[in-house]
């Protein structure tokens, strides 16, 4: 084992832990100022529920042995459960650094996967059905698709794409979910006729700002090393989150005469998304490609919900579903040799695996997610009553207030 | 001249505003509160401490308007304004001896 | 007595206040509101979606006076709160009927 | 009916409420304020910039009552918000011409 | 000297720097507006105070050589004074990381343990006898505890106790001194009769989430190196808060019909306290325990101030002093050789030796607090005026206020 | 190439990138309510900006060749543009670390030096020329300065000065050019007549939170390795900030009878701008006196403003062109070969040699960004209109609010 891999390893999943504060913050400003520690704590309540979940039976499932189904192995086994075997070596994933190490790291993946959900059920969803929704999906929706593409299983291995840091686990699939889960909760009452406003632009801007910062071990931390790969990309990282929020804000300028500071941090996000799968595959160029595609694509794609009208909130398909699916090509066009340490070509046929994976992993991730909710639904209430929604979520489901200003 | 005060739920200001808009009143300001009244408030509880919090948001609103708009103002804001439950809030109504608009320095009627 | 309201923009509170004191006024209160009126709004857009937002950041003061320097309250904040342009506020006067001073209990004019 | 407004010390707020509910009154709405008055301010100083703040954080109460219990609320105010200093703040009493309740659009007395 | 132990160990010290400001969020969001700033200030001033207090004295007294006393040794010598001697190697403390480095992580265990404090004395004490009480408290109650327990003192010799990051030495050394202080302080005007609440729980969420990202480099720090035992360190962190935080707001649901976020993030300090001792000892099942463990017992321990009526205003009591002590002695009892690194085991022995170094630790810490309170309290006075408090401590202490929303 | 070193700069490069964050919302909390966001995207900006102004140009031209004028060399090339020739290797730099490591972390500092610009000029400048004066800044002013001192050119070689960690390419460079844009831009409207309050102390109190923490890596990560220079910058870093803030608000007590908030997190940034310079050439004592006599001279030099009659909105000058000062002065003066590596000897000689390089910078940075600044005024118009500066840059500029309590 190797102690440098190791510190960085270890700073990589303080990082990534801290992103789903970061990301309450980003969407906590986003909503109403009744409904923000509802927001905040349907994305701490992950680091709660989803660390036991994986450690109970999560990360076995995604990263010990294999079922096949049909010549197709789709899911692991239980040898892991309460990660007890993993003892205090490096022998089951044969990393340079410890066992405890690497399922921490992906535990950290597993549990802001789900909490990017939330964004798009701000405001109007129960906590009690959120929090059993975040512990079966940690399960059977997350876990499954950790496996297919970094624990061995099909979509890496026949599939043969490719997803660096989580193109397809994390921002598709929780895009797809997300799809899913507004469609059977409905919209929010009120949406397009009252002004629904961000209550603090501050916060969010802030949770941007923690967000950029821990995507740094998001991303290199996903080289298994400290190397010049990790710094490949934390490097293209940078580039992407930089170009795109740039790129955003251009954009506004001429649609709207206005730059604002929302789509400067929804630009970076957007960024960040679409670079994740291809973070360690391309170089500096391609990260200013697939920074300038995210920032102008994901910006056009927020129109999609006026078009279609569907209610996601704070925009999980226009920056996660649509960012992550153009990271996910991309990386199949811009990949190069020296960037990728020769994994892979970038070429029409990566691009048709690349493609192929985006379409299992929408699907899967969709149908999953919305069984789950139409049962959720039907046992246990998905939705706030109306009177509850408009007194706002903090005190119908929390009976706090979020701002006291008396004295 | 009158000054007609309304307390509501916050979530109602829009369409309040809006309602009064198209009754033709030409101004009004709001200001968040916080009301105590019939309808019942809440247990808050932090780290075991309960607090009865009998103070719920509400939305302040106030318009000055002519005399003879204020019945449409009042009746406006009570159709808008109301749900049917608790807390809906009230409506008052106080005389003004005199508006001024700074702007113009109008006066009266005219200064609304 | 009278109870002197205006509705002013927020950078003006500074101005208005000093001159107020200059004035001879003794006290007032300054409240954060949100105004709607003649002066136009803007448009906010949020992630392509885009209000019209007519409502626009206003500080409401309220000063309680004695009739006879109404007048001069008025005048003065007439003055130093405009600025020539639409949303310069307005001023509304109210008759008082009773004033008290919690701490000694003094009613009407010496209470001001 | 009378409109009571009374400001007074913001930590004065939970022990003035609780003793007009024990007064009978049914409803009260209250706001964050800012005042001047009598009460010296205080100097802030900002990496070196001095600033006379003279305004104090208030809250602003207003009650809507029925013109036999505006003498207990007064006076209930008076004894609850005293605490003998400067800056205990003012009660003004105003006439209001009607009270509407939006929510069953009783009207007068009944509303209140 | 090894670079991957060095990398961590500089990011550790850096995490650990950025819990005292996670700390004055965490306490600063659970005033009155009016005195949100004094609160911060408490916790800022003690990472300018301390560090001036440990370089000078403090940690020579803590980690340079043994004054014993009936053979019991009791405190450490001057020698280290300015840290003038430590120089550029490792050979004071033969880490595989330099000397100025181990100091430097020190350093910031003695910055936040009084900045703990400072949640029970919120809202009424001075600023210039607090910043007084730290700067001694610093040198006569934390250089001791630490030198008994890591600098080779008589708990760590004679007693035989564990303290894997601070059990002890942080957490109920300030969980007693809490006590102490908050007793001759007295309570908050208005306690029990006015409403008291947090007023901005944003705040509070925020700072739990960096206490919760800095935790990672007390316990994982705590490891001295960058290998599988950081690696047991950061995963039985990570799981211990997770539990309790959950464990917490499923008993808020029982017992109040609520969970709230006050609750979760409350339950993940309550965890994250309680996994401190052992975090290096246990592993993820043993962390489950200690999780589940203090998330009930601290939630329930919560009433110990109404039923003894004394103003802890946030809770240091029940979540540090209590938290603390149900890990160090259930390291007693969970440790295990595999996780512990052979360290020692577990047993109703062990056990014992853990409850005596709690009784130790909080006597000495209860008793010093108390009569350098008293002795403060009697020459420059510990309270402000009640007109003081009623005003509000950012306004009396510091002459600013924490929010103008004028313009 | 070492992982141990590639870990901890990887870490420092995430650190620095969140001092801009850190940085925005210090500035943030510090402006009128009306215009945090616009100040918050002055900063935010940066990140998006100079990434892409470094990744194309400006690296290449610190970093890379040599071109000399009259025997000086005084800038670099074009041969590293698009990083494209970096590759993966460490062959560039010759550092324990791959280049692109390097280069990520030079950009960090490429990022936060015009950032540090903006408090100067705040609540009235246009957002789209001061986008394009960090674009145009960022490569004919900042990165000259970083060639001079870091990338070979004249002012580490013929001057003969040191700059550990950005003294003067940093500092002295914001300052210097903050003052330059001030005078062009002029006064805000009101100032000295209106009392202009900071909106936030929290948020500025958050921000010199996260500046502290994220300025370990700014530091300890110029040592370029992990190892005890880096430990030893850690911890003078963290000495003089302590010291720095404890001496400010001392002096604030004497002067003004009360400490503040804002004073001890002034006093911290200001400490730890003065021992940027010196940071791992200086012992614990030496960071001692610098802190002192940073927190004593900034808290001084805020007079300036006053006396000559310059807005300079949020103390740029007294902050970082005053501190950067002491620190290269007293780098000369105070640097000990014990913990520079025999890199130097402190001297009245060096003392010269830090005191010209002084001027040089100074000189340049003021004289080059004049003429940016009244050329872009003279184009594009630097300041907003005075409507637009009472309506606020929020709405103004960004057409967003920054809170809205409404529901
Ligand atoms: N007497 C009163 N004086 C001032 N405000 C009142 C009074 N009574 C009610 N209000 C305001 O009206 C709001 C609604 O009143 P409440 O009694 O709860 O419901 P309803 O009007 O439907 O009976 C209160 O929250 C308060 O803001
Ligand atoms: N009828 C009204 N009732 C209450 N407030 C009003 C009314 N009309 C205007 N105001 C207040 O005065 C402010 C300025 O009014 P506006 O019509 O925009 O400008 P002007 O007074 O210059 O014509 C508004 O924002 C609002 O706060
Ligand atoms: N003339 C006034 N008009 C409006 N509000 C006033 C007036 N005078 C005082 N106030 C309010 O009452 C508060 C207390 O007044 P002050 O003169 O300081 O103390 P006191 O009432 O004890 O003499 C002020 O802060 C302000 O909010």
């Amino acid at each position: 084992m190797d102690s440098g891999a190791t510190a960085w390893m270890l700073t990589s999943c303080a990082l990534v832990l801290f992103m789903t504060p970061g990301l309450a913050f980003f969407y906590g400003g986003m909503v109403r100022s009744k409904n923000v520690l509802g927001m905040l704590m349907k994305n701490y309540v992950a680091m709660g529920i989803v660390t036991i979940t994986w450690v109970l039976v999560g990360a076995s499932l995604a990263f010990s042995g294999a079922v096949e189904i049909g010549g197709y192995n789709v899911i692991g086994n239980f040898d892991l459960w309460g990660l007890r075997e993993l003892g205090m070596s490096n022998d089951h994933f044969g990393l340079p650094y410890p066992d405890n190490v690497q399922m921490m790291f992906q535990l950290m993946f597993a549990i802001i996967t789900p909490a990017l959900i939330s964004g798009a059920i701000a405001e109007r969803m129960k906590f009690t059905t959120w929090a059993v929704f975040v512990a079966i999906w940690s399960i059977i929706v997350y876990a499954p698709m950790a496996h297919w593409v970094w624990g061995g299983g099909f979509i890496a291995d026949q599939v043969g794409a490719f997803d660096f840091a989580g193109g397809l686990v994390v921002h598709i699939n929780a895009g797809a979910a997300a799809l899913a889960l507004l469609l059977v909760l409905g919209k929010r009452t009120g949406w397009r006729q009252q002004a629904i406003r961000p209550h603090s632009l501050p916060l969010t801007i802030l949770g941007a700002g923690m967000l950029w910062f821990g995507w740094f071990g998001f991303n290199a931390g996903s080289a298994f090393n400290a190397d010049e790969f990790a710094g490949n990309a934390f490097l293209t990282t940078q580039i992407a989150a930089a170009v795109a929020a740039t790129v955003w804000i251009l954009a506004e300028q001429v649609m709207h005469g206005k730059p604002t500071t929302l789509g400067f941090v929804s630009g970076a996000v957007a960024g960040l998304v679409a670079i994740t799968p291809a973070a360690g595959f391309v170089g500096p160029l391609g990260a200013m490609a697939i920074g300038a595609a995210s920032g102008l694509i994901c910006f056009s794609a927020l129109r999609l919900k006026f078009m279609f009208n569907f209610d996601d909130s704070l925009d999980v398909i226009a920056v996660h579903l649509v960012g992550g699916i153009i990271g996910a090509l991309l990386t199949g066009l811009l990949a190069e040799e020296l960037y990728s340490g020769g994994l892979f070509v970038a070429g029409i046929e990566q691009f048709g695996r690349q493609a192929l994976s985006v379409v299992i992993a929408f699907a899967f991730s969709f149908g999953m997610t919305f069984i789950l909710a139409k049962v959720l639904d039907m046992t246990m209430g998905l939705r706030v009553t109306v009177v509850e929604e408009q007194s706002g979520l903090d005190l119908s489901l929390h009976e706090e207030q979020s701002y006291v200003m008396a004295e | 001249m009158k000054l007609v005060i309304a307390y509501i739920a916050p979530f109602k200001l829009d369409e309040v505003r809006d309602a009064l808009k198209g009754a033709g009143v030409t101004g009004l300001t709001a200001i968040n509160a916080q009301g105590f009244g019939r309808q019942s408030g809440h247990t808050e509880t932090y780290r075991g401490a309960e607090y009865e919090v009998d103070m719920v948001p509400k939305v302040r609103i106030e318009v000055l308007v002519d005399d003879t708009l204020a019945p449409t103002v009042i009746s406006t804001i009570e159709t808008t304004a109301r749900t049917g439950s608790i807390g809906d809030g009230k409506i008052a109504v106080l005389a003004v001896e005199d508006v001024i608009r700074i702007r113009t320095g109008e006066r009266g009627r005219d200064a609304i």
